[in-house]
């Protein structure tokens, strides 16, 4: 299996211990192309330090990360992004001195070193792609409001659409809709699903009706390692999965 | 240099350099203790911590007058008072700062590192306006000046004996109220998840005031032991943040042993590079060398890993 | 339309042009040469606080040790004019003549080899700018690059000034010493020490100066200077929106170095000496409050402060001296408590809106124009 | 040399008129201020426009009042003063009262270059008493020499300098070292020296100075040399240093804060000052007021002023400066040189017989003070103090008994042959 080169990522025995303590155990995770996949599990079973190993914010003790075939470990986080990995934190993480437009044409992928910067120009294109994606996250008619003005969920909204701009072929979202309203929830499943059409996600949730609205595959966590895999049906009904959640 | 010299003196000197070590050693604790207590809860270097230390120095300075002219009987253990007024009344100033300045400033550590400076001008103008520019003497009483020959070379510095010794006592004392009070259990979840602690029901902000003021508390008994050492003026504070802040640094925010080990770090390289080389460049020496680890090790010598 | 940025930049230029007006046509009409020449040394000041504006307001880089660099560009420039001042016919009465009246007291019998190139000016020039940078590129490399920050890097930058300090007060022979580099006094030729001269040396410090906000402005209007602004906000984000964090702090760590060394140079010059009391803590964070005073977030802002602080300091310390600790203290806590954004953010906030309304009622003032 | 053949033959005074002058200023205390005044019309004593009117002349004091060094430089601010007010009560300076005006040095060099250009360009003062450090007062003589002021400067320092503008009232390096050390050569037998300093040119040159003196003419050996930075307060090592070389004599000039800890640790390791011999160059009364007797009893230092000098002159300062600024300030060496500043210029003055800059230096060389209350001293032509070094002891009250003094008074020498 660890052979085959079908997967966007895999991770392989994948270890990481603070002081002593294994948050992940020799964790094994693979992601198809065009793949979403949630990943659930309860408080301290290690999903959000998944995605800092993967993109390099915490390193590993041990295993192997591997995008598109290539080991990733030990790479600097802006070179994950530049392979093509974006990252959603779990609150939103903008910046709120900007405004909505900047926010996003920070995010362009061009001209990321000092000298680009220094020299960018915001052409029509920029504006344009700005356009679209401001579209796409609703915030067309925010974009010269400053960030810090907007609300939670809009905030949550602007962080994916920094990402989407990135164009990135994995995108990891952690928990994209804690602290929004019924509405705001319904249209960030109508967004991500738009979003997966071209890539594949990664999405942390704790929200099992908005799993359930987007999720083709699930793998729960527990303890630092891999409980149970599978479609939300078998998941929903597995055994080990009932007693994690409900059983104390 | 070490010729001419028999092996049985030269194991004397290294003794006594050693001694010389471990003094500096305790010095560098004591001055460090206070302000780590309050970076390690608060994220914040409190710049008028030298101050504060020069607070407790006057104190000293004061209480031994009123013995000489009261009660000269009690003179010999005036110095005990004097420790205890000196942490009651830089504890309670403190007390004050916090209040007035610190807790308005959580959310943006080097702006209270830039009020606190301020803090300290306005401190050092007060002790000039009130002691005088001029350095006061502080008398000690006899019992502590002079050396305890150990062997005919080795002598072994009393008042350095009183300062090691305090030194365990108090870190004695802020270890256990760290792991074993009340209040250190508060300060140390406050610590680690200070909006769970909130709303765990403790009460984080008079947490960081005791915390403000202990800390202070401690920079007067250091102070105070100074005046054994080092001389009480205005401006005395100045000679020694630099070391202090680097030991806290270098130490890092998160336990009472990193401080402990820096400042044994910082005053072992000070001391032998003193020691083969002149005191400038060991200085020069010492601090390139903390930089030098600090690059290393970006957090502190002991961080606890821990997800960001 | 929905870029505000670029409104608060026209409001920029005009606090430019006001600062030109000021300090290259109000000033120099109306001060004595004297008090004109106390004007040049605080706008040395400023540079530093435009150095600060860039790596502290902008991207939260707080460094207590700009004295460093401040230091550095001065000693740069003094050390050439050191050199032209101990030409073999000044300094006859030495034992070695020839060479800085200080290397011959402390038995120097030749010029060190660091010494050598600052006989030439173009060198020095380069210098100026150079050293500082370099020194400011391997303290920033080291730190950032392993993301040393915040409170960290400002204690560690204050042990860089320590360091500097007890250095070029320990190696006399080739520093001067604790009393640095005095009695300068000729430019190629040209006695820098007149009222002429000084007049003309102030127009240089205030064009530079005016420069040095200039390219600080390009800096701060490009993307360059929206990702620093991110890089405050959200270190994380920006990395992992695929930008090397480190390098955009180093690169502007080291302008602001260089600025700020520019500074130092002009100060050598309009001064006439150089010592060590500019390179410690001490100045360093004097040279911060002079930014926040008058707004960490603004270049006019900072230049203004530094004037008024400095102002303040001179006259206050004229007439009750005691005080002067205490006022700067007060300033110091004051500013941070109440003002975070300093002079500038009291007039953004307060003065204009005001302005505004009055101009909005009269119809006097036009809407600024649309960005695009 | 003789007054008259100094006196520049410039237009300001005619020989009949100086003679009038010379007489009525012996008979000052009979003559009213007012008269006096009238003999030396103004527009004759001030030719270049000098803070000088027909009753009053201004003159400046520039000192740290605040900063670090404002601790040292208090008691020549008071000596400074007490002076002015002594010269003003015995009718003035040719008549005219003498008006200060002080400016602040906020122990900042450049504050100290800023107020000399003010005290000079706008204040026009006649002449300006202070200075403390060698850093400010390098960065104030290139303002002196360029204004053309006249400086008096108090401290004991370096030498290696000399200035038309400036009157040195403090001993410069060698008057201070050299006879000490051959003191304690001959009276304590010493052979070894461990020399200490803080880091700066001062210590450095006169540890510089005293090296040269005890390898090439004293013949003896130097053990050890060191320097701490500014402000160090640790000196546990150097002191095990000294404990394993063991030499004759510690010669010490550390200075400031470090001083305190220096003594302090010193007696604590057990060093005691009654049988190890510590001579000191940086130790004034005022210092031991911060260090404490207790801790510094026994040193010996090698200075030209001691509070506990035994003569009328000094018995009359020192009475006069306790009633002026209170009966524990401590009189130093420093404080007494800066005594001196004032009534050498009123000396000066009246020698001249112009408040001009160019006529009072070029008066200056042979001007004696006999009310000096070190003694006598007098204006060498290098404008600084023939004066008396002397040793004292110091005492647990924080004062020094006089142990020695050089016969005769020491020839000041700033640029030392053979010792730089």
């Amino acid at each position: 299996m660890s052979n085959s080169t079908d997967f966007l990522l895999a991770l392989e025995g994948v270890t990481v211990s603070f002081d002593g303590f294994k948050a992940v155990n020799d964790l094994n995770l693979y992601i198809d192309k065009g793949e979403l996949r949630v990943i659930i599990g309860p408080n301290g079973a290690g999903k959000t330090t998944v995605l800092d190993l993967i993109c390099g914010r915490t390193r590993v003790s041990g295993g192997s990360i591997k995008f598109k075939d290539q080991e990733i470990t030990g790479l600097k986080e802006h070179e994950i992004v530049r392979r093509g990995i974006g990252r959603k934190f779990q609150t939103p993480s903008i910046y709120e001195d900007l405004t909505v437009f900047e926010n996003l044409e920070l995010s362009i992928p061009r001209g990321r070193n000092v000298v680009g910067a220094l020299f960018w120009q915001r052409s029509e294109e920029v504006v344009e792609r700005v356009h679209q994606i401001a579209k796409m996250i609703f915030l067309f008619d925010f974009l010269s409001r400053s960030a810090e003005t907007l609300s939670h969920g809009q905030k949550q909204w602007l962080e994916i659409g920094m990402l989407l701009i990135q164009d990135p072929e994995l995108l990891m979202l952690d928990e994209p809709v804690a602290g929004m309203s019924v509405s705001e929830r319904a249209k960030t499943a109508e967004l991500l699903n738009e979003i997966i059409k071209h890539r594949s996600v990664i999405v942390i949730e704790h929200d099992m009706k908005f799993v359930e609205s987007i999720a083709h595959r699930v793998t729960v966590l527990h303890q630092g390692k891999i409980l149970a895999e599978g479609d939300m049906d078998t998941i929903q009904h597995d055994p080990k999965v009932k007693e994690v959640y409900l059983g104390h | 240099m070490f010729m001419g010299y028999s092996l049985g003196e030269l194991g004397s000197i290294f003794a006594m350099q050693a001694f010389a070590g471990l003094i500096l050693f305790s010095v560098f604790v004591l001055m460090a203790l206070g302000l780590a207590i309050i970076f390690g809860q608060m994220g914040v270097i409190n710049m008028a911590h030298g101050e504060f230390m020069i607070l407790g120095a006057y104190m000293t300075y004061m209480t031994s007058h009123i013995f000489q002219t009261y009660i000269p009987g009690a003179y010999p253990v005036y110095f005990f008072v004097a420790m205890a007024v000196a942490f009651i009344v830089s504890g309670a100033a403190g007390l004050a700062t916090e209040w007035l300045l610190i807790r308005h400033l959580y959310a943006r550590p080097l702006d209270t590192l830039l009020a606190t400076w301020g803090l300290s001008l306005i401190m050092q103008q007060a002790f000039r306006s009130i002691f005088g520019a001029r350095e006061v003497g502080v008398e000690l009483p006899q019992w502590m000046m002079g050396a305890l020959p150990v062997t005919d070379v080795i002598e072994v510095q009393i008042n350095g004996l009183f300062v090691m010794g305090l030194t365990l006592i108090i870190t004695g004392a802020v270890a256990l109220l760290l792991y074993r009070s009340r209040w250190g259990l508060q300060v140390r979840a406050v610590v680690a998840n200070r909006t769970m602690s909130g709303a765990a029901g403790i009460d984080t902000r008079r947490v960081d005031r005791l915390t403000f003021g202990l800390g202070c508390g401690i920079a007067g008994i250091a102070g105070s032991a100074f005046t054994m050492i080092g001389s009480t003026g205005p401006t005395a504070g100045q000679l020694y943040i630099v070391d202090t802040f680097l030991v806290v640094v270098f130490g890092g925010a998160q336990s009472l042993l990193g401080t402990i080990f820096s400042a044994f770090t910082i005053s072992q390289s000070q001391s032998t590079l003193e020691f083969f080389l002149t005191g400038s460049m060991a200085k020069v020496l010492t601090l390139l060398l903390v930089i030098g680890l600090l690059m290393l090790r970006p957090q502190g010598l002991f961080v606890l890993k821990v997800r960001r | 339309m929905w870029n505000p940025t670029n409104k608060k930049l026209d409001l920029e230029l005009v606090g430019f042009a006001l600062i030109a007006l000021l300090i290259l046509v109000v000033l120099p009409l109306s001060v004595d040469a004297f008090r004109l020449n106390l004007v040049g040394k605080y706008l040395t000041y400023a540079f530093v606080a435009v150095g600060l504006v860039l790596c502290w307001g902008y991207t939260g880089i707080l460094s207590l040790g700009q004295g460093v660099f401040f230091g550095l560009g001065g000693y740069c420039m003094a050390m050439f004019l050191k050199l032209e001042a101990s030409s073999v016919a000044n300094t006859k009465i030495q034992s070695t003549p020839g060479i800085p009246d200080f290397m011959d007291w402390n038995q120097l019998t030749e010029l060190p080899f660091f010494w050598v190139p600052f006989k030439s000016l173009p060198f020095a020039l380069f210098a100026v700018i150079a050293v500082p940078a370099i020194a400011a590129f391997i303290l920033s490399f080291a730190m950032f690059k392993r993301r040393v920050g915040g409170v960290y890097f400002a204690i560690i930058t204050q042990a860089v000034a320590a360091v500097l300090t007890i250095l070029i007060i320990g190696r006399q022979g080739y520093t001067g010493g604790i009393n640095g580099i005095t009695d300068l006094r000729t430019l190629l030729g040209w006695d820098i020490r007149t009222d002429g001269a000084k007049y003309i040396l102030y127009f240089v410090c205030c064009v530079l100066l005016l420069g040095s906000m200039f390219l600080a402005r390009f800096v701060l209007s490009s993307k360059l200077g929206r990702l620093l602004v991110a890089i405050r906000d959200k270190e994380d984000r920006v990395r992992f929106s695929g930008y090397s964090v480190g390098d955009f702090k180093i690169f502007i760590f080291c302008l602001a170095s260089a600025i700020a060394a520019v500074g130092g140079a002009m100060f050598s010059l309009q001064v006439g000496f150089m010592s060590p009391s500019f390179v410690g803590i001490v100045p360093s964070i004097e040279m911060v409050i002079f930014c926040a005073v008058g707004g960490r977030h603004s270049l006019v802002g900072a230049v203004i402060g530094t004037l008024i602080v400095n102002w303040a300091k001179t006259s206050f310390s004229e007439t009750f001296p005691e005080l002067w600790l205490f006022a700067m203290g007060g300033l110091f806590i004051a500013v941070v408590l109440a003002f975070p954004r300093g002079l500038a953010g009291l007039f953004t906030d307060q003065i204009l809106p005001l302005i505004k309304r009055v101009g909005m009622r009269t119809g006097a003032l036009p809407k600024p124009a649309p960005a695009e | 040399m003789s007054f008259d053949q100094k006196r520049p033959t410039g237009p300001s005074l005619s020989r009949r008129q100086l003679l009038a002058g010379t007489a009525a200023l012996s008979a000052a205390a009979l003559v009213s201020p007012h008269a006096l005044a009238q003999a030396f019309p103004t527009a004759k004593v001030n030719t270049t426009g000098l803070a000088v009117t027909d009753t009053e002349v201004t003159v400046g004091i520039l000192h740290s009042v605040t900063g670090t060094m404002a601790i040292s430089e208090t008691g020549s601010v008071q000596a400074e003063k007490l002076a002015i007010s002594q010269i003003n009560e015995a009718g003035g300076v040719l008549g005219r009262k003498i008006k200060f005006i002080q400016e602040d040095g906020g122990s900042d060099w450049p504050t100290f270059a800023e107020k000399a250009k003010k005290l000079l360009v706008q204040d026009k003062c006649a002449s300006v008493m202070g200075c403390w450090t060698s850093a400010s007062r390098k960065a104030v003589l290139p303002v002196f020499e360029q204004y053309n002021g006249m400086l008096y400067y108090p401290t004991f320092y370096e030498g290696l300098e000399q200035s038309k503008n400036v009157i040195y009232t403090g001993q410069e390096a060698t008057q201070q070292i050299i006879a000490g050390l051959d003191w304690v050569t001959k009276e304590k037998g010493a052979k070894t020296f461990y020399l200490l300093g803080s880091d700066y040119i001062w210590p450095r040159t006169s540890n510089k100075i005293a090296r040269k003196h005890i390898e090439n003419h004293l013949k003896t050996k130097v053990v050890g040399e060191e320097y701490f930075p500014l402000g160090h307060t640790q000196f546990n090592s150097v002191i095990n240093k000294i404990k394993l070389t063991k030499p004759d004599v510690i010669y010490a000039i550390i200075v400031g804060g470090s001083n305190v800890a220096f003594y302090k640790q010193l007696k604590a390791a057990g060093i005691d000052l009654s049988q190890q011999t510590l001579l000191t160059i940086s130790v004034t009364e005022d210092e031991i007021d911060g260090i404490g007797g207790e801790n510094i009893a026994g040193a010996f230092a090698c200075m030209k002023y001691f509070q506990s000098l035994k003569n009328p002159n000094n018995e009359k300062f020192v009475a006069a400066f306790h009633k002026m600024w209170g009966d524990k300030t401590v009189i130093g060496d420093v404080t007494q040189a800066a005594y001196l500043g004032p009534w050498l210029w009123k000396l000066t003055v009246e020698k001249a017989g112009s408040f001009d800059i160019d006529k009072i230096a070029a008066a200056s060389p042979g001007v004696e003070f006999t009310g000096a209350p070190e003694g006598y001293v007098k204006i060498h032509e290098n404008h600084h103090l023939w004066s008396k070094t002397r040793v004292g002891r110091a005492r647990t009250d924080g004062q020094y008994d006089l142990i020695y003094e050089t016969a005769n008074l020491v020839e000041p020498d700033p640029f030392p042959k053979g010792y730089q």
